[in-house]
């Protein structure tokens, strides 16, 4: 697989959050604003990425009936960090996160890329299917927001959109619409993903 | 209490914990280990522990020990771990295939709609195997496709679609030979063949001539003319009316002959399929 | 035999300790560099919040005895109290502060936390609502649907409820008040 | 309370105007008979005749050495014209012995010779009942002689005289006409059995039968004439133990686990018949009927006539049929050619009209639960069509598909017009050969 | 007595974890296609809820608060209960097989779930005493076995019905989700 | 066979026969009459009734918010169904159904491109999303509801204002709202302090509330005559109101400090939405238990629930709520109440 494939294939195909459904926590509970969805987004970014990077390094010295606490340490190290410094230069954001910011400790995403990629494989590709990983879910993060908070809040970035006259949806701000809406969008992706994939067999077969 | 005191304290409290759970988790592993199958491990390695439980599995070790001990259970169903993890496993569970020439599914009727004839009006459920409960089917010939597309709805490869006749078709190159077509057929219409044939007869009925061809315009009549014209002796043999290729002998035929004559193009020549080919070379 | 037993035990745990050990390194160092910016922040941002709430206060003096609760100072002269209250709304407990002046009347209020409906309940926080509270004695707290009575204060439509809870908790806010500077 | 079973049941339109009160006829013999190897339940014949064999009324022409199967003898004198397969109103097509009939109708020797049934013992009249070949005329064409040999306790015998199918009037013309044979056919079914017991249920739409018999078994006390709630299926066995005598059959039981044998009227007059004069079983009682049946009957056909020869023996149709039912509507099988013959489970040829077979289009179920209440085996057909349609055979097995008795009431009753029986059919094969590849798995196993 | 009471409804039907908080998701829809699945995984995430909440709880409030180490609160907990968990695992395989099947085997599932990291690091911020975490603790589990058994038992319906291709699997799933929060809509404001 | 009968006959020989093609279909080759259609359009007819009533009574407004209700209903279902190459079932009348249930369950006032988004989630959202009519697991009308109200709460709790009435003056709210909010001595006051007046307006539907719900007479009218189609159980209903019945003379007064016993049954049973919800919703056959045992219990379950609501809730009304979390039960009371196989029960007393 080329190193643009592994950087590329958690954008759309193996996108983390619709098609691999893992970690579906912070897609409902911290989009219902851009900045929020945006800042867990980037968070899980960095975290997946070093601690694939960190995982990779000591693989080969870890002893595998206590890797998975090993790895866990490791994420909740860097995630400790990360809050820390939330803590110190953004305490809005901080605040906003809320218990959501400990979570991302669990994420399935992060221990399972860490178990199935970067325990395996060296820095570079650990590093570049992190990357992807964390684009995959930032825009995740970030498509579910926009449209939570543009409708269900009527606002973009906390700017107001559509007039003092809208009456936002607040279904969308709230759980059930939440479901709904992430169902719709997990099905949208499903078919444009099979579409491709019937374009490409057709390509294929005719090639 | 200082800055340098909480963070010293920090490194503390952290190596007490990892001396703790360390030597709690290994003391506990050595005391209760367990006879693990080695190969469940090697699986449980392999898979990404996602612990997602995508696979239906409660759990990676779950699937792994499933997939180890459970002949039954595919290789493919971890969802994250995509193909490369389903080879892994595949390859570890001995559960690939061994490397037997490619087959793909050939339907055995060509008696689509206007072609065999009707015997009574059908109205029920759009299913073979029930519509064949009554009265053996809608067609005249009750050895042929009932059309009903069971096998369509079936094929885990989305390689079958319903004709606009109302007979299957086989795409080719989706077709994997996996078979599960050709046991779900009631009328067993479906056979498999290796890749390399190069005739094949399109026609189950076990009719007599007569019968068979008042029944279906494309029926196999048993006539024997492809018998009579196969270069290879013995290629085509016509068994209770229905000529039948036998593909042992069939492997080495250059150029078929046999089906040139065929009255009614029950057996006829396979067009090879380009990506198949490239499959055997 | 024994001993090999134990040494895996140890090698095993080694693994463990050590990763712990780092890691607790690590976020010493990272604590003792943003620790102070942190506290610092905290303070300034708890500050900040009081000052919002009286303005011309250039101190806040915390009260014995009682948790969260302000004297807001001008000059060393007491100007107002600063009182966390938790009234019952909609979707729990309204974490919030009232500051209310020395006479008795209702300076503002902030919503520290609160789980009511985000674009419902949650405007209580918001001007039109907020707005109604400053100068408010404690007779005229009292949540009313009629819209000519300006005396009391307006729920706002559909949220009746956390209109309710909010008035509430700033009547405590102002009763706790006469309390302290009765004494 | 009238008699019935408790749980479910419809009540579809009877239909039974149209051959009610039509005398039993007997038409004259056909030239030829067409004689199925397979008239029963159990397995089929081979036939000891061969082509350009001269065979007489009576003879036997099949038997077989399985233990469940019905001898078959010939219908009419004549010769044999073909040994083939010949098409057949339940399988499509099975071996049958074509005869050419001489139109001199002789019996076969010694045929018939009476007996006198008080002096047989059990043993003697079961024999002659086997001889015979007589099977059930309800339906089921289980062979007589079987059902008589119970290798349970029994201590009730039933008479099936529901004759719950809509339009047939067979069993209803036999219970007026042939009283007297029943009275007898009773007795001998006791006697066989060692029953002091006995009941013939009847539903409540013929009070005729019920008047009739109640007169006819006046002299035998220990046989209660029943009068039964008009509700479909009031003749299926477990309904009609049930209404009978309270008792209920456990899922997947015989009758005779809870000491009940049931028979059709029709089986008991050709005991009667096999026993008191030693005549086979080789002409029954058939109701032709429908709305396009020119004049509907009630026929005494010979086994083998065809249904065209019947047809046309009652004026044909009255208008282009839609379906032609071998049996009755509720449970009969629909047949797309008419030169297939008369058996012996054959109890009535129906041609209807689109009009009052319309079955509808098949929509998805919306859970009406019309068909729980209507199911009188306490199933959920709905769940049990949808699981076929799914495939999903465990599920079938789970929600006790193999109970069904296919009586058809739930789909009578579906608003959603679902063919909830054919699913069930089809789920109960699928069942059936998963089980026996289980079996026959498990007894590899068991070798190695 | 009654704030127990009102603490432990709260968790169970008004702020149900799943459906208003959105925590466990992961597991809530893996394991919810089997309705004897999910009641397993109902009851190992009660109990192992409850005990890990009480063991962090402790730990917390002996040893974090008293070094003013609380923000070490994420990693200890969660190095707390993925160790605690591989440890009770590995004992019942052992001692137990049955209990090993019944539940045992899903365990490590939820070692590192969010819901049961989430319990505790809530319980703490939201400073309840010991008892008021117990029941809190009980609560949110059972709040999450209801919800997990609804929705298998729903899916397990919908594995019947006609639903559009692309729907299939989890997007329904989710969509029902949406539709059992809305319902559980109903319950709030109740406390 | 005679020669003479067969020169006679008409298609005397086989060969005739073959001329026309018979059906065969599997057994039963009777149906009864009864339709999907047909039952659908008779549940139609007996809303109409109270429907009219809340036109009447709300004027025009109502009648724009039905009429846009069953239309939008009815397109989105057109809609789906084309583009999923789906047989098209706009004529079966369930969707007229829902669009009519929608419209009758929500504020007359309610604007009408609300009644259109609650449309798309009943027919897309909820009913189409999982299979269309017969495989939906909530009732498609109530989802519509309950997403508008969490959508715009203001505008569902916005009652109207209606002149020349019993009620004049007293907009803004319904009779459970004003319980909520005031007490049972406001209700009265309501009414003119006068409990006569109050069973009356009750009964005849001149109180305020939603568009459908409000006359009492008119909706038992119309379960009777289902009840006398045989298309609904009387159990169901009957168990539902007769559990809030039961439930709020025990504790419908205890928020009010009179103690046990002291709730007014009778205005709990005709206020509200229990009247449409317990005739109506709780009979769609599509997403309630299968069986009879399984109605009765989803019937106490949803009485149980809406008085939980009504007495200890945020919402002054909760029979919506209550039956959507039911249907989120329905399949497990499925699998748990089955009716008994025939023999089974009896032979396990036997031995
Ligand atoms: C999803 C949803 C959220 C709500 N949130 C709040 C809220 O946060 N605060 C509140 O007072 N009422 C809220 N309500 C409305 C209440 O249930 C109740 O209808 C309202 O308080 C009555 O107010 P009114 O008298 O102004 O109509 C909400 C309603 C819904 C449907
Ligand atoms: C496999 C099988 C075995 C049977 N064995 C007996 C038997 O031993 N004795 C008996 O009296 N009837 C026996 N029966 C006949 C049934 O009791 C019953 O009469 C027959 O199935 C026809 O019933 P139906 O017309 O209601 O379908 C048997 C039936 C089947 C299917
Ligand atoms: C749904 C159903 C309806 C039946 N209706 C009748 C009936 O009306 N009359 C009848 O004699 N047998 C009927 N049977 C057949 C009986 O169950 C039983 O097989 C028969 O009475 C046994 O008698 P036999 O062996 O003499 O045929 C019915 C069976 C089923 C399954
Ligand atoms: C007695 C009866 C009650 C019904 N009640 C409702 C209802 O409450 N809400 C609804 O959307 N549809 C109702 N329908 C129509 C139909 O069942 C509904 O659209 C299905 O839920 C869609 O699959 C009802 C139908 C009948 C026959
Ligand atoms: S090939 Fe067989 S399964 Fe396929 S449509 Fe024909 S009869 Fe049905
Ligand atoms: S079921 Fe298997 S063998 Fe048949 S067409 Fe599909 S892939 Fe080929
Ligand atoms: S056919 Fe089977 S499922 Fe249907 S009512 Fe009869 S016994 Fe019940
Ligand atoms: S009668 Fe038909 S529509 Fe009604 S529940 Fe049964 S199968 Fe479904
Ligand atoms: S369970 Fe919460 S993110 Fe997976």
């Amino acid at each position: 697989m080329s190193l643009w494939k592994v950087f590329s294939r958690g954008i759309i195909e193996e996108n983390p959050y619709f098609v691999l459904a893992l970690s579906l926590c912070p897609g409902l509970a911290v989009t219902t604003s851009v900045v929020n969805g945006l800042t867990m987004g980037l968070t899980v970014w960095f975290v997946i990425t070093s601690n694939n990077v960190v995982v990779s390094i000591i693989r080969k010295t870890i002893n595998k009936k206590v890797r998975v606490p090993v790895y866990i340490t490791c994420i909740a190290t860097i995630v400790t960090c990360v809050q820390l410094f939330l803590q110190a230069y953004a305490p809005d954001l901080y605040k906003a996160l809320g218990v959501y910011l400990d979570l991302v400790v669990v994420f399935a995403i992060i221990l399972a890329r860490a178990e199935s990629i970067a325990s395996k494989n060296g820095i570079v590709v650990s590093f570049l299917d992190g990357m992807g990983m964390g684009v995959g879910f930032t825009i995740a993060m970030i498509v579910i927001s926009v449209v939570r908070e543009l409708f269900g809040n009527g606002t973009l970035l906390g700017i107001p959109m559509f007039g003092p006259t809208y009456q936002p949806a607040l279904i969308l701000a709230l759980p059930p619409g939440a479901f709904m809406l992430i169902g719709f969008l997990m099905a949208g992706l499903k078919m444009w993903n099979e579409s491709r994939e019937k374009a490409k067999q057709l390509k294929g077969s005719e090639g | 209490m200082s800055y340098t005191f909480i963070a010293i304290m920090a490194v503390v409290i952290m190596t007490c914990v990892g001396i703790v759970f360390g030597f709690i988790l290994a003391f506990a592993d050595k005391k209760f280990a367990m006879e693990e199958n080695p190969l469940i491990g090697e699986v449980k390695e392999a898979l990404p522990q996602g612990q997602c439980g995508a696979c239906g599995f409660a759990g990676c070790a779950k699937y792994a020990e499933a997939v180890v001990l459970d002949p039954d259970v595919p290789p493919n169903l971890c969802v994250p771990g995509k193909a490369e993890v389903a080879d892994i496993v595949a390859k570890l569970t001995g559960k690939v295939a061994e490397a037997t020439e490619p087959k793909f599914a050939h339907i055995r009727c060509r008696g689509g709609n206007g072609i065999a004839k009707m015997a009574y009006e059908y109205k029920g459920v759009h299913d073979c195997a029930a519509a064949k409960i009554i009265q053996q089917g809608p067609k005249l010939c009750k050895f042929g496709c009932l059309g009903f597309g069971n096998c369509v709805r079936n094929c885990p490869f989305h390689a079958m679609t319903m004709g606009e006749n109302g007979i299957p078709q086989v795409d080719k190159n989706l077709c994997t030979g996996c078979g599960k077509c050709a046991s779900i057929c009631p009328n067993h219409v479906i056979e498999l063949l290796p890749i390399s044939a190069k005739v094949a007869v399109s026609c189950s009925s076990k009719e007599v001539g007569g019968v068979a061809r008042k029944d279906c315009a494309a029926a196999c009549i048993g006539c024997g003319l492809c018998m009579r014209n196969c270069s290879h002796a013995g290629g085509v043999k016509v068994v209770d009316h229905l000529a039948v290729v036998d593909a042992s002998i069939c492997h080495d035929c250059e150029e078929a002959t046999c089906f040139a004559k065929c009255p009614t193009k029950a057996i006829a020549a396979l067009v090879a399929s380009a990506k198949k080919e490239e499959k055997i070379g | 035999m024994a001993d090999k037993k134990g040494s895996g035990i140890v090698k095993i745990a080694m693994n463990l300790i050590l990763t712990c050990f780092v890691s607790g390194c690590i976020i010493g160092l990272v604590f003792f560099v943003t620790g102070p910016t942190a506290k610092a922040k905290a303070e300034e941002m708890k500050e900040q919040s009081m000052k919002n709430l009286v303005p011309d206060a250039d101190k806040f003096v915390a009260v014995e005895g009682k948790k969260d609760t302000f004297i807001a100072e001008k000059g060393g002269q007491k100007v107002a109290y600063i009182i966390p209250t938790a009234p019952k709304g909609y979707g729990g407990p309204i974490k919030m502060l009232t500051a209310v002046s020395t006479d008795g009347s209702v300076i503002d209020f902030v919503m520290l936390e609160a789980n009511e409906t985000p674009g419902l309940g949650d405007n209580a926080s918001k001007p039109p609502f907020r707005g109604q509270f400053k100068g408010k004695k404690l007779e005229n707290l009292e949540v009313t649907k009629e819209k000519s009575d300006k005396k009391h204060i307006q729920a706002m439509t559909g949220a009746t409820i956390s209109s309710r809870a909010v008035t509430l908790g700033v009547k405590e806010a102002v009763e706790q008040a006469a309390q302290m500077g009765g004494k | 309370m009238l008699n019935t079973f408790k749980r479910g049941g419809v009540h579809p339109d009877d239909g039974k105007i149209y051959a009610k009160d039509k005398v039993i006829e007997t038409p004259a013999v056909p030239d030829q008979v067409v004689i199925p190897m397979s008239q029963h339940f159990g397995a089929p014949c081979t036939p000891t005749v061969k082509v350009g064999d001269h065979v007489k009324k009576g003879q036997l022409i099949g038997t077989s050495d399985a233990f469940l199967h019905a001898d078959i003898h010939a219908s009419t004198s004549g010769d044999v014209i073909k040994v083939a397969p010949m098409p057949h109103n339940m399988m499509v097509k099975c071996m049958a012995v074509v005869i050419k009939a001489d139109g001199l109708d002789e019996w076969a020797d010694g045929l018939p010779e009476e007996h006198d049934w008080k002096t047989l013992d059990t043993k003697e009249i079961i024999e002659l009942i086997k001889k015979a070949g007589v099977v059930g005329c309800g339906g089921a064409t289980f062979p007589a002689h079987v059902k008589l040999t119970p290798n349970k306790p029994v201590d009730t015998f039933i008479v099936n005289g529901a004759e719950c199918e809509p339009y047939l009037t067979c069993d209803y013309r036999a219970m007026i006409e042939e009283s007297d044979k029943l009275v007898t056919g009773v007795q001998i079914c006791m006697k066989a059995l060692g029953v002091k017991k006995g009941f013939i249920g009847i539903e409540d739409n013929k009070p005729e039968a019920v008047q009739h018999l109640t007169e006819a078994f006046k002299n035998v006390p220990e046989v209660t004439v029943l009068a039964c709630k008009t509700k479909y299926p009031q003749g299926a066995e477990k309904m009609m133990i049930e209404a009978c005598t309270g008792r209920q059959v456990e899922p997947g039981g015989l009758p005779m686990n809870v000491g009940c044998v049931v028979s059709n009227v029709g089986t008991v007059i050709a005991i009667t018949d096999a026993v008191c004069q030693g005549i086979p079983f080789i002409e029954r009682l058939t109701t032709v009927t429908g709305d396009c049946i020119k004049e509907p009957k009630n026929l005494r056909l010979r086994i083998g006539t065809t249904f065209q020869e019947v047809i046309d023996y009652c004026g044909g149709f009255s208008q282009q049929p839609d379906r032609v039912i071998a049996g009755g509507p509720m449970m009969g099988l629909a047949q797309y050619q008419l030169d297939v013959p008369i058996t012996k489970g054959a109890s009535g040829i129906l041609a209807l009209s689109p009009e009052k077979c319309q079955v509808g289009e098949e929509e998805p179920c919306i859970r009406c639960g019309r068909c729980v209440d209507a199911c009188p085996m306490g199933l959920i057909p709905s769940q049990l069509s949808i699981f076929a349609s799914c495939q999903a055979w465990e599920k079938c097995t789970e929600y006790g598909v193999m109970n069904c008795v296919e009586c058809g009431s739930c789909v009578y009753t579906c608003p959603a017009k679902r063919n909830i029986v054919q699913y069930i059919r089809n789920a109960k094969a699928q069942c059936k050969a998963i089980q026996r590849a289980a079996q026959v798995k498990a007894e590899a196993q068991a070798k190695k | 007595m009654m704030e127990y009471f009102t603490l432990f409804v709260g968790a169970v039907l008004i702020n149900n974890f799943v459906l208003t908080k959105f925590l466990g998701l992961c597991i809530f829809f893996g394991v919810s296609k089997n309705l004897n699945a999910s009641i397993g995984m109902g009851f190992a995430v009660t109990s192992v809820i409850t005990m890990s909440t009480v063991l962090a709880w402790l730990l917390y409030n002996f040893v974090l608060v008293p070094f003013g180490l609380t923000f070490l609160r994420t990693i200890s907990f969660v190095v707390l209960i993925a160790s605690f968990v591989q440890l009770l695992e590995i004992i019942i395989k052992k001692q137990s097989p049955t209990l090993y099947n019944m539940w045992g085997i899903y365990l490590m599932l939820i070692a590192t779930n969010c819901i049961v990291l989430s319990v505790p690091v809530i319980s703490v911020t939201n400073e309840y005493g010991f008892l008021e975490n117990l029941v809190f603790a009980v609560g949110s589990g059972l709040g999450f076995a209801l919800a997990l058994i609804l929705m298998a038992s729903c899916r397990e319906k919908l594995d019947f019905a006609d639903v559009p291709h692309a729907l299939k699997g989890t997007p329904i799933a989710f969509i029902v989700a949406g539709m059992l929060s809305l319902a559980f809509l109903g319950f709030s404001g109740m406390i | 066979m005679s020669p003479e009968a067969k020169g006679q006959t008409m298609g005397k020989d086989a060969k005739d026969m073959q001329d026309f093609k018979l059906t065969v279909s599997s057994s039963p080759h009777v149906r009864c009459t009864e339709t999907i259609p047909k039952i659908m359009w008779n549940v139609v007819a007996a809303l109409v009734p109270a429907a009219a009533f809340g036109v009447y009574y709300f004027g025009i407004s109502a009648l724009v918010n039905i009429i846009v209700a069953i239309v939008s209903a009815v397109v989105f279902e057109f809609l789906w169904e084309k583009m999923m190459h789906k047989k098209i079932t706009i004529t079966d009348g369930s969707a007229v159904i829902t669009g009519l249930l929608l419209a009758m369950t929500c504020p007359p006032t309610l604007p009408w491109w609300m009644s259109i988004i609650g449309s798309f989630l009943a027919i897309i959202v909820c009913k189409q999303s999982m299979g269309g009519l017969g495989y939906n697991l909530f009732n498609p009308a109530h989802v519509g509801r309950a997403g508008l109200m969490v959508s715009w709460p203001v505008a569902m709790t916005t009652w109207t204002q209606v002149n020349g009435t019993v009620v004049d003056g007293v907009a803004g709210a319904t009779p459970l709202n004003i319980l909520k909010h005031g007490g049972h001595d406001a209700v009265l006051q309501l009414f003119g302090n006068d409990p006569g007046t109050m069973y009356q307006s009750l009964f005849f539907g001149f109180r305020n509330g939603s568009l459908g719900e409000t006359s009492t007479v008119l909706l038992v009218l119309g379960g009777l005559y289902l009840i006398y189609k045989g298309y609904i159980n009387w159990q169901a209903p009957v168990v539902m109101i007769a559990t809030v019945g039961v439930l709020t003379w025990i504790f419908g007064g205890v928020s009010f400090g009179t103690g046990l016993f002291s709730g007014d049954p009778l205005f709990h049973m005709m206020a509200g939405g229990l009247i449409i919800g317990a005739f109506f919703m709780i009979t769609d056959m599509v997403t309630a238990p299968i069986t009879l045992k399984g109605q009765i219990i989803f019937a106490f379950g949803a009485g149980l629930i809406t008085v939980l609501i009504r007495l200890l809730g945020g919402y002054p009304e909760g029979v919506c709520y209550s039956i959507l979390l039911m249907n989120a039960l329905t399949p497990l009371i499925d699998r748990l109440v089955k009716p008994a196989v025939f023999g089974e029960v009896k032979t396990k007393g036997a031995k």
